[in-house]
């Protein structure tokens, strides 16, 4: 099962402070809703301040991002630049 | 207050055009005449993007009245090119990727050709404070003084012809 | 929009007569590198801009046999290109070389850069230094008066309604007489000076000092005429020691300001330096000419 | 589809710009450059107190001035309520945006606008402007980002509670937000180095100085349609913010974009186009408004100043073993400085096995920060990449070598949590070590500092259409405005795609009417991502090519090969054609099923990471302070160079940026909050004559994520400068610089300190 991490604090005000979690899921669409199911307005949360690295590479927005068994998730702040 | 009437000759045409004491030749060639390549970056003489040619001199345009140019010969960026042949300079800034946004390259254009016609073989540091008057935040300043040294160069090459 | 008149006249008399008609603010115009950006942030509103430039003798130089006469509304680039000015006081020439940029020397002249009264004006300390006078014209005639009288403050001059400066005069150097400015600015170019030292030397036997300027710009409300400096060049050789004493008496005699372009501390130490530097540069020209 | 490791024909040559002429000639049509029929002028009315309230303004007697049309305040603008959404680097809220372009209740700094007014000459909307009247009543500011954070200061906002705090707080505070990463266990850390260097380091707040004021032109139609002709990173955020601001169908804005005269994250927002529409809606004529030089300093961007504090411990030989940071950023006047990002990249480029970072988002009496080159990493990085020159020198270990004994590697976790994967920065130190300027002699008088950057870079939303002309030439149209040459980057991925030469190619940047939404100009992200929208959609022209050609022989689609511009015959199966030229191909589409194109609209995910290594050498005037940049060597891995000159220019011109920022460029407030230096005078950016030539040194590790192993480049390069100034000036002078600028006063007070 995915291993996922919130990284940073941010999030704390949904989860309690927890923020590691195993969490059934082949996509990023699904771990929104598992998490979000867990710790409602998290997932909007992720989706609207949150980028993911899956195995190191980041996505932002994208649902459809695979996930394998045993990929390493992070959530972090999104990203913009100049 | 009535308007000035000014005749003048800009990129070696007569040209007349009414303006306000107030106005700066920059907003004369921009917003009466229509020469928008002259371009407006600070309004205070600091950045170059406004620098025309006056009776041979260079001057910022933010900084001249519209008035002022009674009688002179005034040269623009839209003067630099000779019907569809680029001078040199414009052919070098090309070839050296001397420009990124080009908002300020038309100033630096206008301050090349200038250098060049008083001075056809600049040294590196000649070029840097000759140009000093002409804020560039985009590429540091490298690619515009190679290409400014590389149209001096072919300029000298034509001039030796 | 603006109640502004603008008039180019053609002769001294013309212009006069527009300088002292009316009793709203009348400025003159000669580069205008100064005045338009004063126009344009509304720091100044005159009723009527009076320019220079089309006054015969207003723009170029010509030579007589004692001095140099420099038109007041002549442009920077058109003064750094006289060659027997730049051989005689290469101060000068570099210290209005040192006006803005290239564009801004097209324009840039020396009676704008004096009339505008900044304390960190480049000319004024080296012409001051070189003894020049400048001849006003008035309603009530012509004077030659010395151009430290003219300054008197920020932004303020001794000129009165109706008044300008038709030219500077500038004596002509005596045998192994030289001069040097230099100024510091944060930037290689394009900044207004944190401070400026001039300095003229006449040496004499043996390359001892016998006559002296040095003139501080940017460290009090106008130039300086720093008479002690001037008196620990005068008499010796540019020593350790003689540079030790220029140098503490070029600090003493700084009452800058702290501003956004320096500090009081930073300002009265540079001050030190520059004259060290700028003596050492108007000697060795004076040995050699 | 990848290219990587093939021979490419057009991909990493210098082909000159399609756009260039039009540069170098005077026509290129900037924001200000725009006029059309009927246009009157709009000027903003700003405040001059750094915190006011509004009590009245009157509008009555400008309006009574022949030629004004029309007068606006916040009246005149829906007052939103807290959204947030995503927006440039941070996360905004449309009510904080729509307050930042006309101040509602409250002037939030000094230059905060309050009122516009749009009239028939410039100089009549300038003369009603003063005809304005404002009442306010002065409240106390706050601009420095420690003093905001006391607890006696003056709040800006009595509603803002920080975040990231447990419990939530009762009382309202000007730090909106604290965040922290945490990675190990950072005492043990500590306990187990050998040696510890704690150190605080300072920054101002500096402006991306692009040379070309904001400017637009708006219409409003009597049916509601809005045109909108702007300068900005991004017309499809214009359209879409302008939008939002106004209450407007997203259906109903045509936005365009104009010439782009730089913007470096500071045209990733809007200022001026909402109140351009307002002035145009209640006028019933196009506006233009075009910021002064002075409006652009008080009223937009600028980077966030902080404060950093740093404390690193390493063992005798290098190992790093702990690394605490904490970062304290002014947002401005409204939340959102880039100090999540700082936070994140505080660190990244180390393999530190135990770390904590904090970061702090302060509200304060400054206009609100916008992005700038690599939002938050630079401030970062100046404190970490000095404190690791000074852990290195208290180790007597080279810097370069610290670098690389510590340096993140593929298979690292960073601290913010993911393992780093396909990363070129230990080549990037390798080429350093390798570069003739490392190893360079210095004079007397002279240092050689040097320091490196990360920043993450990004994809997202981008469209690209793909067009065959009647003769054989392409057009390739995106959304993505062109800030600095990336059409002819388009272009060239294009050329290459199809095996033509890049001069059949046209590129252009449609309207957001023309082409599918583009995410804005920003992140390092338009060669990569809308780069790989344009070469998806030439490759499904190259498809399509290669079933027009299969119809004209008669063959199957699958039977045809494309090389260098042609079909042909896959083998001698598919029978014996001659090849078909696209040119060929394009003559008889109509034939053949009709017009040929293609459009991809992509969310381009993995952007790869960029890091570079600067070096740089200085000599200081231990009279007088003054640093003069003698060398600079920019290296930095961009994946892969699609015109190599640009490229460079990119690392170029961040660099100059970065020595701007490390020796003379700060804002200068009075006592009474505002802003000193409003104009290039004084706020002194890098002139010719300040620089040498900067030797940009291309690294390219693939990214594999891009067709072309593209990774974005524009940010990186203004990240190390700062610090590798600053430790080339230790070098030189003996000096320790720990507060931006490097001014020459300071290193002047330095080195008199050092003397004794």
């Amino acid at each position: 099962m995915p291993h996922v991490v919130i990284s940073g604090d941010i999030s704390r005000r949904f989860t309690g402070g927890e923020r590691e979690f195993d969490v059934e899921a082949t996509t990023f669409r699904r771990l929104i809703l598992e998490l979000d199911r867990r710790f409602p307005g998290l997932g909007r949360q992720i989706e609207e301040g949150m980028a993911v690295a899956i195995d190191g590479e980041i996505f932002q927005d994208a649902y459809a991002a695979p996930i394998g068994e045993k990929s390493e998730v992070y959530l972090i702040p999104r990203i913009g630049g100049g | 207050m009535s308007k000035i009437h000014v005749s003048t000759v800009i990129n070696d045409d007569p040209v007349e055009y009414l303006c306000e004491p107030q106005q700066s030749l920059l907003d004369v060639l921009r917003d009466e005449l229509n020469l928008t390549g002259s371009k407006e970056g600070c309004g205070s003489g600091d950045c170059g993007a406004c620098t025309v040619i006056v009776d041979g001199r260079i001057v910022c345009s933010c900084l001249m009245l519209g008035a002022e140019a009674e009688g002179r010969k005034i040269t623009t960026v839209e003067g630099i090119a000779t019907g569809d042949k680029l001078h040199p300079v414009q052919q070098k800034f090309l070839e050296h990727a001397a420009l990124q946004c080009g908002f300020c390259t038309p100033g630096f254009i206008v301050a090349a050709k200038a250098l060049l016609d008083e001075n056809p073989n600049p040294s590196e540091e000649e070029a840097r404070y000759w140009l000093a008057g002409n804020l560039c935040r985009c590429t540091g300043y490298d690619k515009i003084v190679r290409a400014v040294l590389d149209a001096a160069e072919v300029m000298r090459a034509e001039a030796a012809e | 929009m603006s109640g502004l008149s603008f008039i180019a006249p053609k002769t001294v008399e013309e212009a006069v007569r527009a300088l002292a008609a009316g009793d709203g603010l009348t400025k003159c115009l000669a580069g205008g590198t100064d005045l338009l950006v004063q126009l344009r942030s509304g720091r100044a509103r005159p009723e009527v801009i009076v320019d220079m430039k089309r006054i015969p003798g207003l723009i170029g130089i010509s030579e007589r046999e004692d001095r140099f006469i420099i038109g007041a509304a002549t442009p920077g680039a058109m003064i750094s290109e006289c060659g027997p000015l730049c051989r005689a006081w290469p101060g000068i020439t570099e210290a209005v070389d040192l006006i803005g940029s290239q564009q801004i020397q097209g324009r840039a002249s020396l009676g704008g850069n004096l009339c505008n009264a900044s304390p960190a004006a480049d000319s004024v300390p080296a012409v001051i230094a070189a003894r020049a006078t400048c001849v006003v014209v008035g309603p009530e005639g012509r004077r030659e008066v010395p151009v430290e009288a003219i300054v008197t403050g920020p932004g303020q001059t001794s000129l009165r309604k109706g008044e300008l400066i038709l030219e500077f005069h500038v004596p002509k150097p005596r045998p192994h007489q030289a001069d040097a400015y230099l100024r510091f600015i944060p930037r290689t170019e394009m900044d207004i000076a944190v401070v400026g030292c001039a300095v003229n030397v006449t040496l004499g036997d043996k390359g001892v000092c016998r006559d002296a300027r040095v003139v501080l710009g940017a460290v009090a409300p106008t130039a300086v005429i720093v008479t002690e400096a001037a008196e620990a060049l005068v008499g010796h050789w540019l020593d350790e020691e003689t540079l030790g004493r220029l140098d503490a008496a070029a600090r003493r005699a700084s009452k800058p300001i702290t501003d956004k372009r320096g500090t009081i501390e930073y300002r009265i130490k540079v001050a030190g330096v520059l004259a060290r530097r700028a003596a050492a540069i108007a000697f060795k020209r004076a040995g050699e000419c | 589809m990848t290219f990587i490791g093939k021979d490419l024909k057009v991909v990493g040559t210098r082909p000159i710009r399609p756009d260039g002429v039009d540069k170098v000639t005077g026509r290129a049509n900037f924001g200000a450059d725009m006029t059309v029929p009927g246009m009157i002028w709009g000027k903003i009315k700003r405040s001059p107190h750094a915190h006011a309230r509004i009590l009245r303004i009157d509008a009555e007697k400008a309006l009574r001035l022949p030629g004004v049309k029309a007068v606006v305040t916040a009246a005149d603008f829906p007052n939103i309520a807290a959204e947030e959404a995503f927006a440039g680097e941070a996360i905004m809220d449309f009510r904080d945006l729509s307050r930042n372009c006309m101040a509602r209740d409250k002037a939030l700094y000094d230059g905060h606008a309050v009122a516009a007014v749009a009239a028939s000459t410039p100089a009549i909307a300038e003369a009603a402007l003063e005809l304005i009247d404002v009442e306010y009543e002065v409240l106390p500011f706050v601009i420095d980002v420690e003093k905001a954070m006391a607890a006696d200061a003056p709040l800006l906002h009595g509603e803002l509670f920080t975040q990231g705090i447990e419990p939530k707080p009762t009382a309202p505070s000007n730090i909106a937000k604290r965040i922290n990463f945490t990675k190990g266990d950072i005492e043990k850390g500590f306990r187990e180095a050998d040696v510890v260097i704690e150190r605080r380091y300072t920054t101002r707040p500096v402006h991306q100085g692009y040379i070309e004021p904001h400017a637009c032109v708006a219409t409003v139609a009597a049916d509601g349609q809005c045109s909108i002709w702007s300068s900005s990173q991004g017309h499809f955020m214009v359209r879409q913010y302008c939008a939002h601001l106004l209450g407007i169908d997203i259906a109903n804005i045509r936005a365009a974009a104009a010439e782009i005269g730089g913007g470096f994250g500071g045209k990733t927002l809007i200022y001026v186009e909402p109140v351009a529409l307002a002035l145009a809606k209640k006028s019933g004529h196009s506006v233009k408004i075009v910021m002064t030089r002075e409006e652009v300093f008080r009223g937009t961007g600028p980077a966030a100043g902080s404060v950093i504090e740093v404390k690193l411990g390493a063992k005798k030989d290098g190992r790093l073993t702990a690394a605490e940071v904490t970062l304290k950023y002014q947002a401005g006047a409204f939340p959102g400085s880039p100090v999540g990002p700082g936070c994140m990249c505080a660190l990244a480029m180390y393999d530190v096995p135990n770390a904590n970072v904090t970061g702090y988002d302060v509200v304060c009496n400054r206009p609100k920060v916008a992005a700038y080159r690599a939002p938050g990493a630079p401030n970062a990085s100046w404190g970490v990449e000095s404190c690791l020159d000074e852990l290195a020198l208290a180790l007597g270990l080279d810097p370069l070598s610290l670098r690389e004994k510590n340096a993140a590697k593929d298979g690292v976790k960073a601290v913010h949590g993911p393992t780093w994967q396909n990363i070129g920065y230990a080549e990037t130190l390798a080429a350093a070590k390798a570069h003739p300027h490392w190893r360079a002699p210095l004079g007397a008088g002279q240092g050689r500092g040097i320091a490196s950057g990360f920043w993450f870079n990004i994809g997202g939303e981008s469209t690209a259409s793909v067009h065959v002309n009647e003769d054989g030439t392409v057009v390739v149209a995106t959304g993505s405005p062109d800030i600095g040459g990336s059409r002819v980057s388009m272009a060239m991925m294009v050329a290459e795609v199809l095996g033509v030469a890049v001069e059949r190619v046209r590129p252009i940047v449609a309207d957001t009417s023309s082409i599918g939404y583009t995410f804005l100009t920003g992140g390092s992200r338009v060669t990569f991502a809308t780069g790989m929208a344009a070469t998806e959609a030439a490759s499904r022209v190259v498809d399509e090519l290669k079933k027009r050609a299969a119809v004209i022989w008669e063959i199957s689609p699958e039977a045809v090969e494309w090389r260098d511009g042609m079909a042909y015959p896959a083998g001698q199966n598919a029978g014996a054609f001659e090849p078909l030229p696209l040119a060929e191909i394009a003559f008889r589409s109509a034939r053949t099923g009709g017009p040929i194109s293609a459009e991809a609209a992509i969310n381009a995910q993995g952007p790869g990471a960029g890091f570079g290594t600067h070096i740089c050498d200085v000599e200081v005037d231990k009279e007088t302070g003054a640093v003069k940049i003698l060398r600079y060597t920019a290296i930095q891995d961009v994946g892969r160079a699609i015109h190599p000159a640009y490229v460079e220019g990119q690392l170029q011109g961040g660099v100059t940026q970065g020595v701007g920022w490390a020796l003379n460029e700060e804002y200068i407030y009075d006592k009474d909050g505002r802003l000193e230096n409003p104009g290039f005078l004084d706020y002194r950016i890098p002139v010719a004559s300040d620089l040498p030539m900067i030797d940009a040194v291309l690294v390219e590790v693939p990214n594999p994520r891009h067709p072309f192993g593209v990774r974005g480049v524009g940010e990186v390069p203004i990240i190390p400068p700062t610090a590798a100034v600053a430790n080339a000036i230790y070098r030189a002078a003996g000096v320790r610089l720990r507060d931006l600028p490097m001014s020459p006063p300071k290193v002047l007070a330095a080195i008199d300190e050092e003397k004794g």
